[in-house]
């Protein structure tokens, strides 16, 4: 179901040095078509119903994933669960601010992630720098870098906001408009001057996966 | 009369298929049962399923070589070729699969053979905690299969057969002809060996998310980490109900099969919820010590 | 049987292993790890199972809050200080606040001191329950968390009954705090109290009398006395060696003076000894709010008249407030040059020692498997290290 | 107390001793006798322990103010050490042999400030930063908002209020207007 006629060049990788070059992928993401009809509206619901959050705490935003997903707001319950390897979550929850450093992991850790993925960022600093607007080590908006499906405002957002984030995610899916995964091949360009603007020392593959 | 071959191909398939459900329900109550102990409401006794399909329909995957791709081939081959040579319910047409043709070595072999198949290609998948899930995996399941293999030998002996089939006669006709009640230190050590086989607390050390997130499978996903949960059902299945066969009297019926089953899987999660887990060397420790030393008596017993 | 090996002191220098040779494996645990205590890194070089070199590498949260504050005004930085450290805003406002009235020379009233102990109690008992689920996690017991935390969510609900915040509370303002209790709080605080308690009571059944907890956290990471000072551990991590620091006796802020108690000290210094002092000291807190309670004036008022605060200039000077907070030494130390802005915020964070030198030290020669134990039994944050 | 503060003075030539309170003084001393000066503290003076070691960047004297905190537990008292270095050239003494923690704070000193500690362990290492390229962001000419503009996008719709005007006029709009 995927479509091949629009397999993009091969990446540069030039943050790389040449000698590690050959053990990196060169491919650049492509897009993935949809299933058809009643198929894809199957999976979407699947898909809604079992989200693996991926368990990178990248801001204070975390402390509140604890709350969750223990006995009080139980997560599990809507088929939430954490996860601790990309490569087989589907959710990324931005918690908070990203200072550079940890930008840098982000954009790692999202591309290792299998499509469709989605983006919860949780906090005003994720929006529009909340807080930290002046610093001059936190990025501003996180969706200059990476595709965000679901904004959760506050500081810090209450598990009870956080679940109905989730419930919020949960409704887009199912409706088929969390494509970001695409979104993010298709202005993959866009998105990688971004984010070489931003990570002065770019020392890692262009798309790593 | 001896049904045809293919008649009883379809009847493993349709074995096949209530046990892998039965095998993911069962998965699915146990998380539920487990929540329970930590005060939680649980996810749905459906979960299992949504998850098999969500990660069937990921739309792209990575793979890295051969090997990787044939690691979890090799883990169902295992589940499944576990399953088939056990009779699941004894005496029924349909879900005596092909004990007959099978014994208990074919049986332990299988075991075995889906761990190193997935050890393999874990190692395929190049990511450092997967070797080191894999060199902890195969050290702690050396480990187990001792006090295992004693329990299974001191059976052997009492019922002077392998064959499966006759090992379930043998123990039919009440609880007096159990295993369990002719045998018990052969049952207990071949419990404490199932502790180890399923991996949960406290010998989840090979896939443990604090310290090597998450072992082996670390690399695997899309529709390889499908497979992977669906082997998990059916070896879970095919593992309780060798267990219900050797040691409890077998199952003549689906509901009977049903109760021992989960009653012995029950036993994980009841130990799991109150253990931390072993480091690995700790656990080979304790596999070689007091457990060996239960199978080695358990033989004695059987032999005199 | 492993408690007679307990003392196993770490090389000094660091190991230089050759990563060409191929007998060495090297890893990162974390950033993205769910054994890490919050957002750093460690990275390891491991032979077999053993690791013989740690490195930590922080600055994943650096925010330049100490930059940031150079930029504002003295109270605009008090909703700022409170984000420093997430598990216990409230020490961070306490020295903050603490330091500015020093600075001016404003004495608060007697009822802002008692809740402000108040409340800094409170935050340790929450922050340590949140520790304790992290320890047992870290060790493989996922029960306990499911638990402690739940708990720590009745201390924080009795936080949005007195302040209006789950986590960042912004209450302890220079001047007093910004809030008289409201009715029936401190009922609803002995309330809670017997819960938690009672859950204490099980969380010791079930972690501290685990032969495998035991087997795994005895003799783990052994702190020999002499580093206390060598290093500057402070804190539980101090007190479990049998060395007695504890800001609350030294300094005697707030009301701590009028309170009963006595600093809990250990023998062993290993994790189980860190874990169990840690748990005793959730008992001494409990008692500590009971005596908090009964002893705090009922009425009165709670703050102090400020002048407008869009024009506030803070007399020249430099002092440096430090309180105890559950994992050591939290400090403020603050500069003014008779401006409207600080010149100079410095936070010393307990961390700081435990997670980078200690840490690297402790690491030589631990299993793999027990590095996050490790971790999380010295109790580290990192935004306190970075800020 | 002033057995140490007169100690300090005629050893090392200590300067401005300043009781901020009965717990806490503050003493100035120079650069070259600062290394020893310290470790007579720690050996004699009974001041173990060091909370913290920073930097004060004081531009109009053209000097970074470097800071020490010790704590003597035994008498339970905080003693804050200056010492002056030149802006223009900031090289320290390093004093990672006195304490084992010490060469943490001198790395963030030095990536910080651009103070330079040399025989100081990973002193050239990056600390909490990853590829910065700007000035040592803690000297008070490095404007945080002017590089976090230039850097970082921002999205529209944001805008932020000078306080004191703001509020005169949501205030008191007759007096603003």
């Amino acid at each position: 179901m995927s479509d091949k006629k629009n397999t993009p060049a091969p990446l540069a990788n030039e943050g790389l040095p040449p000698e590690e070059r050959g053990f990196f992928c060169d491919a650049a993401p492509r897009e993935y078509a949809p299933a058809q009809g009643v198929l894809e509206d199957f999976y979407n619901w699947a898909r809604s119903q079992s989200l693996w959050v991926l368990g990178f705490g990248t801001g204070c935003g975390a402390i509140e994933l604890r709350p969750l997903m223990t006995s009080r707001f139980d997560m599990y319950r809507y088929g939430i669960q954490p996860r601790p390897t990309p490569r087989q979550s589907s959710v990324f929850v931005i918690g908070g601010y990203a200072s550079v450093k940890t930008l840098k992991r982000i954009v790692r850790s999202y591309e290792q992630m299998m499509g469709p993925k989605f983006v919860v960022a949780l906090g005003s600093c994720t929006i529009n720098g909340g807080m930290y607007w002046d610093s001059y080590n936190t990025i501003k908006r996180i969706d200059q870098y990476i595709p965000v499906d679901v904004y959760i405002a506050g500081c810090m957002p209450r598990p009870e906001a956080l679940l109905s984030g989730f419930l919020e995610l949960k409704k887009i899916i199912r409706e088929g408009k969390a494509e970001g995964q695409n979104e993010y091949a298709r202005n993959f360009d866009w998105y990688k001057a971004n984010q070489k603007n931003v990570i002065k020392d770019w020392n890692m593959p262009d798309y790593n996966w | 009369m001896e049904p045809s071959i293919l008649l009883r191909i379809g009847y493993a398939a349709i074995s096949l298929f209530v046990i892998t459900n039965y095998g993911l329900l069962l998965i699915g109550s146990m998380a539920r049962i487990s929540a329970k102990v930590q005060g939680r409401v649980g996810q749905p006794v459906w979960q299992p399923y949504i998850d098999i399909i969500k990660s069937s329909a990921k739309r792209n995957s990575v793979g890295h070589g051969v090997m990787f791709y044939l690691g979890p081939v090799f883990r169902l081959a295992g589940g499944i070729g576990t399953y088939m040579f056990i009779p699941a319910v004894f005496g029924s047409v349909v879900f005596r699969n092909f004990s007959d043709s099978g014994d208990l070595l074919l049986v332990m072999y299988f075991i075995f053979f889906g761990q190193l198949g997935m050890a393999l290609g874990a190692g395929e998948g190049g990511h450092p905690y997967s070797a080191i899930g894999v060199s902890r995996g195969l050290a702690q399941m050396t480990a187990f299969e001792v006090p295992f293999a004693l329990s299974v030998i001191a059976v052997a002996i009492q019922y002077g057969t392998l064959d499966i089939t006759s090992i379930v006669a043998a123990q039919q006709g009440g609880f007096a002809h159990w295993t369990l009640a002719t045998n018990p230190l052969a049952v207990i050590a071949a419990i404490i060996a199932f502790l180890g086989m399923s991996g949960h607390n406290p010998f989840s050390v090979v896939i443990a998310p604090q310290e090597i997130p998450i072992g082996p499978p670390t690399e695997y996903q899309s529709n390889l980490l499908g497979m992977l949960q669906t082997n998990r059902a059916v070896f879970n299945g095919a593992k309780l109900v060798l267990y219900m066969n050797l040691f409890f009297g077998g199952a003549t019926n689906i509901p009977v099969m049903v109760i021992k089953t989960f009653l012995i899987y029950f036993i994980n999660i009841f130990v799991g919820q109150a253990f931390p887990r072993f480091r690995t060397d700790q656990s080979i420790r304790f596999f070689l010590g007091v457990p060996t030393l239960i199978g080695i008596a358990s033989v004695l017993i059987a032999i005199l | 049987m492993k408690r007679e090996k307990a003392h196993i002191i770490p090389p000094a220098e660091r190991a230089s292993p050759d990563l060409s040779s191929g007998k060495y494996l090297v890893m990162w645990q974390g950033p993205q790890h769910p054994g890490i205590t919050g957002n750093m890194s460690l990275r390891l070089i491991a032979e077999g199972d053993t690791v013989v070199d740690c490195e930590t590498h922080v600055g994943y949260l650096h925010r330049g809050f100490e930059k940031l504050m150079e930029r504002r005004l003295w109270m605009q930085n008090f909703p700022l200080v409170c984000r420093i450290a997430v598990p216990e805003p409230d020490f961070n406002e306490y020295c903050y606040a603490a330091a500015i009235e020093e600075l001016a020379g404003i004495q608060i009233p007697e009822k802002a001191v008692w809740l402000r102990t108040l409340s800094l109690e409170m935050m340790r008992l929450a922050s340590f329950l949140m520790w304790i689920g992290g320890q047992a996690g870290a060790f493989g017991h996922g029960t306990i968390i499911q638990w402690s935390v739940t708990m720590r969510d009745y201390v924080l609900d009795l936080f949005e009954e007195l302040t209006g915040g789950r986590i960042y509370h912004m209450y302890i303002i220079p001047g007093g705090v910004r809030s008289d209790v409201p009715k029936g709080f401190l009922q609803h605080v002995l309330e809670v109290l017997k819960v938690v308690e009672k859950n204490l009571d099980d969380i010791e059944l079930v972690m501290f009398h685990n032969a495998i907890f035991k087997l795994r956290a005895e003799g783990l990471g052994y702190i020999p006395k002499e580093w206390i000072d060598q290093y500057g551990i402070t804190g539980p991590n101090a007190r479990a060696a049998g060395v007695a620091r504890d800001l609350r006796k030294d300094w005697g802020y707030l009301a701590y003076p009028k309170l009963d108690f006595e600093i809990i000290l250990g023998t062993k210094s290993d994790a189980y000894e860190r874990s169990r002092l840690r748990l005793l000291e959730m008992y001494q807190c409990i008692n500590l709010l009971r005596q908090i309670i009964d002893a705090m004036p009922k009425e009165g008022s709670f703050k102090e008249k400020l002048p407008n605060p869009l024009h506030w200039k803070i007399p020249a000077g430099e002092t440096y407030v430090a309180a105890e907070c559950t994992r050591g030494e939290y400090g403020f130390y603050v500069v003014s040059d008779g401006s409207d802005k600080p010149r100079r915020v410095t936070v010393r964070g307990p961390s700081y020692t435990h997670a980078v030198s200690v840490m690297e030290r402790l690491a030589r020669g631990t299993n793999i498997a027990d590095i996050a134990g490790l971790m999380v039994s010295l109790h580290t944050y990192p935004p306190e290290i970075e800020r | 107390m002033n057995t140490t503060a007169s100690a300090l003075a005629e050893r090392y030539g200590a300067r401005n001793w300043h009781d901020q309170r009965p717990d806490l003084a503050s003493v100035v001393l120079d650069p070259s006798k600062l290394r020893d000066a310290l470790a007579w503290l720690r050996d004699f003076g009974g001041y173990k322990h060091l909370s913290f070691a920073t930097a004060i960047d004081n531009i109009e004297r053209g000097a970074f103010t470097l800071t020490y905190t010790l704590r003597n537990h035994e008498k339970g008292h905080n003693l804050i050490v200056h010492c002056d270095i030149d802006r223009g050239h900031p090289v320290m003494e390093s004093i990672h042999l006195l304490w084992e923690q010490a060469w943490t704070y001198q790395r963030e000193m030095r990536e910080w400030f651009g103070i330079d500690f040399p025989g100081s362990p990973r002193v050239e290492e990056e600390f909490v930063l990853e590829g910065w390229e700007g000035p040592p962001m803690m000297r008070r000419d490095f404007d945080s908002l002017e590089y976090s503009n230039a850097t970082y996008a921002e999205r529209p719709g944001r805008e932020t209020h000078d306080p004191a005007s703001y509020m005169k006029e949501k205030l008191y709009p007759e007096v603003a207007g």
